[in-house]
């Protein structure tokens, strides 16, 4: 049974970031992952990560406290400014080191680190590596990872935490490879396991972002916070909801409606095209829903022709690539049809600003944590940073912890039960075969009730509808079938284990969802269109009660620097 | 652990359709059969200051027939094609060419191809 | 996972015979051209022990023959050991003496070489 | 609704002999477009739940889907029926790697090799306090070996991978190039060794397999090349870069 001081489940680039924090404070970490590091999602990411460098020649008055400004504007005051103000005041310094790390960012031709401007800030600050800024920032902190000679297990699933005494030590997995499940034993775990964009049907997420560390946290007693808020990226490829980035209206790019008009003067005269992503989703579903779509389907243009080939090739060859291999268009000749996709998971494990949670020894970090800068919507640029602050900051905090401590005893009984425990379920599930319940057809109904009813506009009747779908789908979990148990690479084994968890985390959006009675960020009700913080400034926090069932309560938002205003783009 | 031990899938499938690959498999060859000739032509020769002008020209006579004229004519094809890939993989060791190394190929073997038929006129005109 | 990473230290050569065998190559195109036009093209068919003797006559030929031959055989013989190499035949342990093998064989085909054309030139 | 076919090679070590050739027909309805991806996905959930190949972004940015579809090196998610003009799909691991199931390839002889350049970059003098300086131009040197998804494509399509275990291989020595190409890199004794030997670039004899191979159409070529230039330059010139 391998034993490591520190755990890092997830080698996106929060884990990574995390994991090399702590081995340089000299902690023995391993990252436990269900991809090789390198093949995350943060991988994808394209458009870029904020920071105020002030490099750019529009931007040499900006500051962290001007981007802190921005994160909790856009998060439609939802953010907690500490947290906002944390993470902007690092950001210059982080990405300095990417940049001493190797991360191969644009420049401008002074030789500085470039930048674009993106939705919802006030100055050109996101750092960018042509349209793979995700992709570089990855590959370098894999990079660092193998110098510091961090231990990887790759393709190892997590599947539940092992806790003694309410404390975290330790996770269960799947070894693909070997087949067959593995504790892994540590004095504390870091869960950064990325987001759940597969609880909806139409998302830019990878088919591996399925939420389910955060859902490993929840079952195991951890709270989930703000979940109902869910980003819906304005541009994602009509046909595969593969992303174009935000970069691509950075760069100049028009939205276009099917009369041929830049719709956006008409929700954001000032901000057009670079207004906030919930802004702009809406704006493109309602010119949908009115039939101004492109020949009154369900999808709008994003043109990028004026902006002329030499442009495109060089600042963002790879959403031309994409363009043409998964829609076939090239964006040099033709508009991209494009249309609102489930984007992000604002909500996530709740947490400090040193990833800490309420279960000691047990941190998160990234996607799959919130603590809480993107409030009810996201920024464009700002979670890539997210993940490297807090995973940064979750690093430190574990390795401050461990340093110096006694290891926390030997688990290894417990560990050898919690294989148990995972095995007997498998076992239970494999005996019901092929007459238990099709986890594919749980599946696909909880994905389309998320989009048809938790979609970009929300209302009470819809929403208790989905809400009602789904308890009928978690109690077919109940009865669930496994058709293929043991053996190496088991895909159905992970896609089918990972289901309930996916349907408990969208009960708590769909719960959270119901009873926030107001619009906020990217949470927005027709029933009612206007923020309201009297009632809803706080934070919606899920509790998964043993027994099951959903149970929320509320936390405030700490607020302190910037006045809570109506937000204008 | 050896990579060896554990099935493969496919072995000798590959990119067989590649110029590349095309081109060094009979670029080894080529060159193979030019090191097993280089050792005899050496032999050959030192049958002169082994057996002198005798021997020597005796062995000609031997190499006097037509059919030893074309093989004489498939040795410097060999020569011809390994100098001319040869040419190109230098090339592309100097960093010329390394994209367009297919047209580069073929550049190269219709150079071989004519200087080939130089020699074929040339052996041609003899033996007939 | 698996590292194997100590298979791969400790592995010699390299460079030099890769820059060997490009150099040698650009002396053999030139010494084998001028070579091969003088006996396979002007005097394909006219073969003789004599007619040699008259060509290497010249001295110049004598040298281009010379470098031809030492070009040759360096390129020929590290060309078999990349071949071999390839293939794994010469494991690490029998390396060393297959080196030295072709270094012999390499110098004796040079000595021998010239030898035999000083059949001419004396 | 249309089908497609589809014709899979299935390995499973508790199953099938070595060098079996086991083969599976499918067949998989769609409406519009498939790509190969979403083909063994519906495979996987509706047809035979034992089918196993790896996955994740499906945007053809995480290098986990390569496999040989229909006689080529290409990107599961990335192939569109319409890019493989055949009435057959068929689907096979990428050729000569070890294999774990199905189409799930053995990559840690090829992550391993990575590691073994030292893929990371190195410097001697101490960093400034913001960016180090990189001019366009040094930058656009990184363009083409920083997009490599390190999927295997090249590494499985190399003769001198097939013949030789030891070789790094084109993927490695693409990442070797990527870090000494770089304007900010000072590794010049430390990474040198690694690559500068007759199982590093040496080994390569510009067949240019990986070329064809690469699903991103990188050149690794390329990289290997100016690596042993870069050796020659270093050794004769004393130059650093
Ligand atoms: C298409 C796209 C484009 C984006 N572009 C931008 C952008 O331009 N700017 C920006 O700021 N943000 C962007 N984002 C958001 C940003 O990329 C993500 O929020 C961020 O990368 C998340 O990183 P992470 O480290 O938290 O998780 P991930 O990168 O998703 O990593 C999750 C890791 O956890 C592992 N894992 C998951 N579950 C398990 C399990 N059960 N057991 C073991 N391991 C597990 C996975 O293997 C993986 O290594 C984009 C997102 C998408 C989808
Ligand atoms: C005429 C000019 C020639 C040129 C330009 C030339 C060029 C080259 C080059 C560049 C290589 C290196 C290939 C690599 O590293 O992969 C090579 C390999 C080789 N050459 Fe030559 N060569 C010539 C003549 C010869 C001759 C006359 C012989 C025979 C004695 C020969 C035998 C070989 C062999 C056996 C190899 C190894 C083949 C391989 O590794 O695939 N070459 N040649
Ligand atoms: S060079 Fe191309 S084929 Fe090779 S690993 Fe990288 S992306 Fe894949
Ligand atoms: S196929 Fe192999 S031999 Fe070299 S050019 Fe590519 S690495
Ligand atoms: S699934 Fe990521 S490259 Fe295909």
């Amino acid at each position: 049974m391998p034993h490591h001081q520190l755990i890092v489940v997830g080698g996106g680039l929060a884990g990574l970031r995390a994991a090399v924090e702590a081995r340089a404070d000299g902690i023995d970490v391993a990252i436990l992952s269900q991809v090789h590091p390198g093949r995350s999602h943060s991988g994808a990411a394209q458009g870029g990560i904020n920071a105020a460098l002030a490099n750019h020649p529009e931007g040499h008055d900006d500051t962290p406290e001007k981007h802190a400004f921005d994160t909790v504007k856009g998060s439609d005051y939802l953010a907690d400014q500490d947290a906002a103000i944390q993470m902007t005041s690092d950001a210059p310094g982080v990405i300095f080191e990417m940049d001493h790390w190797g991360c191969p960012f644009s420049r401008f031709d002074d030789g500085r680190i470039a930048q674009r401007p993106f939705g919802g800030a006030g100055y050109p600050r996101t750092c960018y590596g042509a349209d793979k800024t995700g992709h570089y920032l990855l590959h370098c902190l894999v990079e660092r990872a193998y110098e510091r000679q961090i231990t990887m297990y790759v393709e190892v699933f997590v599947t539940s935490l092992i806790t003694v005494d309410g404390a975290c030590r330790g996770v269960v997995a799947y070894d693909m490879i070997r087949g067959g499940f593995e504790a892994f034993t540590a004095d504390a775990v870091i869960m950064a396991t990325g987001g759940a964009g597969r609880l909806y049907s139409n998302t830019t997420n990878a088919i591996i972002s399925t939420g389910g560390g955060a859902a490993v946290a929840y079952h195991a007693g951890v709270p989930v916070k703000d979940m109902e808020f869910i980003q819906f990226h304005p541009t994602g490829l009509y046909t595969t909801n593969i992303l174009m980035s935000e970069g691509a209206r950075g760069e100049g790019g028009y939205l276009v409606n099917g009369e041929g008009e830049r719709f956006m003067a008409r929700y954001a005269p000032k901000a057009m095209e670079l207004a906030p992503r919930d802004i702009t989703s809406r704006s493109i579903t309602t010119e949908i829903l009115e039939g101004r779509g492109i020949g009154g389907k369900d999808f709008v243009h994003l043109d990028l022709r004026h902006l002329g080939a030499q442009k495109i090739l060089e600042r963002l060859p790879g959403i031309r690539d994409l363009a043409i291999h998964f829609e076939g268009v090239d964006p040099i000749e033709e508009p991209i049809p494009i249309t609102p996709c489930q984007h992000y998971t604002m909500g996530g494990i709740d947490t400090d600003v040193d990833g800490r949670t309420v279960m000691p020894g047990f941190y998160a970090a990234g996607e799959c944590a919130c603590v809480s800068v993107h409030g009810a919507n996201r920024l464009g640029g700002n979670s890539l940073l997210e993940t490297i602050v807090f995973g940064r900051r979750s690093g430190a905090a574990a390795a401050a912890a461990l340093l110096g401590k006694a290891g926390g005893g030997d688990v290894s009984a417990a560990g050898r039960q919690a294989v148990a425990d995972e095995e007997a379920t498998v076992a239970m599930l494999a005996a019901r075969g092929a007459d238990g319940e099709d986890p594919y057809a749980i599946r696909a109904e909880m994905t389309t009730t998320m989009k048809e009813h938790f979609g970009v506009f929300r209302e009470d009747k819809l929403m208790r509808e989905g809400l009602e779908k789904l308890i009928q789908l978690k109690e077919r979990c109940a009865r669930i079938g496994l058709r293929n148990a043991g053996g190496v690479f088991n895909v159905d084994l992970i896609r089918t284990t990972e289901l309930e968890g996916m349907v408990d985390l969208s009960l708590t959006v769909a719960h959270g969802a119901i009873d926030r009675t107001e619009s906020r960020g990217s949470h927005a009700r027709t029933d009612f269109p206007t923020r309201d913080d009297e009632r809803w400034l706080k934070h919606t926090m899920a509790h998964y009660p043993p027994g099951g069932g959903t149970r929320l309560d509320y936390k405030p938002v700490t607020l302190g620097t910037f006045e809570p205003q109506e937000r204008k783009y | 652990m050896s990579a060896k031990e554990r099935e493969t899938a496919n072995v000798g499938a590959g990119l067989w359709k590649g110029t590349g690959m095309w081109a060094w498999m009979l670029f080894r060859i080529s060159g193979l059969i030019l090191v097993f000739y280089l050792f005899v032509h050496v032999w050959v020769i030192s049958q002169g200051r082994l057996g002198g002008a005798g021997t020597m020209n005796s062995f000609f006579k031997f190499f006097d027939k037509p059919f030893l004229v074309f093989l004489d004519l498939m040795l410097v094809s060999a020569v011809l094609y390994h100098a001319l890939n040869g040419v190109r993989i230098v090339l592309m060791d100097l960093g010329i060419g390394i994209r367009q190394h297919k047209l580069v190929f073929w550049v190269c073997m219709v150079i071989a191809a004519l200087a080939l038929s130089l020699f074929a006129a040339k052996a041609s005109s003899y033996i007939l | 996972m698996a590292m194997r990473t100590e298979v791969l230290e400790g592995s010699r050569g390299g460079m030099w015979p890769w820059l060997g065998q490009r150099v040698t190559a650009v002396l053999v195109l030139v010494t084998i051209t001028i070579h091969l036009v003088l006996t396979h093209y002007i005097a394909i068919g006219h073969l003789s022990y004599d007619n040699i003797g008259a060509r290497l006559a010249g001295g110049a030929v004598v040298v281009n023959d010379v470098v031809l031959l030492v070009a040759v055989v360096f390129h020929g013989l590290n060309g078999l050991r990349m071949v071999v190499l390839d293939w794994g035949l010469a494991g690490s342990g029998g390396r060393r003496v297959f080196d030295l093998v072709l270094w012999l064989v390499g110098i004796a085909a040079v000595v021998y070489g010239i030898w035999a054309l000083w059949a001419w030139v004396s | 609704m249309p089908e497609a076919k589809f014709h899979i090679k299935r390995y499973d070590a508790t199953r099938d002999a070595k060098g079996a050739d086991r083969y599976d027909d499918f067949v998989v309805p769609y409406e519009t477009s498939l790509t190969v991806l979403e083909g063994l996905f519906h495979i996987q959930e509706h047809l035979d739940g034992a089918l196993s190949f790896r996955y994740c972004c499906r945007a053809s940015i995480c290098g986990s889907c390569a496999m040989y579809i229909n006689g080529r090196y290409r990107l599961a998610c990335q192939t569109n029926l319409a890019h493989v003009h055949a009435d057959v799909i068929t689907v096979e691991p990428m050729p000569h790697l070890p294999l774990v199931k199905d189409l799930v390839c053995d990559m840690s002889d090829f992550f391993a090799k990575y590691e073994y350049i030292k893929p990371w970059l190195i410097r001697e003098t101490p960093a400034p306090e913001r960016e180090i300086l990189q001019t366009p131009a040094d930058r656009k040197k990184l363009d083409m070996p920083i997009d490599c998804i390190l999927c295997g494509a090249c590494y499985s399509s190399c003769p001198s991978v097939w013949t030789e275990d030891n070789y790094i291989g084109p993927a490695a020595l693409l990442k070797a190039f990527r870090f000494e190409v770089d304007s900010r890199d000072e590794a010049r004794k430390v990474r040198m060794p690694s690559w500068d030997n007759e199982r590093g670039a040496y080994r390569c004899h510009t067949i240019t397999n990986c070329v064809e191979a690469c699903p991103k159409e990188l050149n690794p070529t390329e990289g290997i090349q100016w690596l042993k230039m870069a050796a020659v330059r270093r050794r004769l010139f004393g130059k650093a870069k």
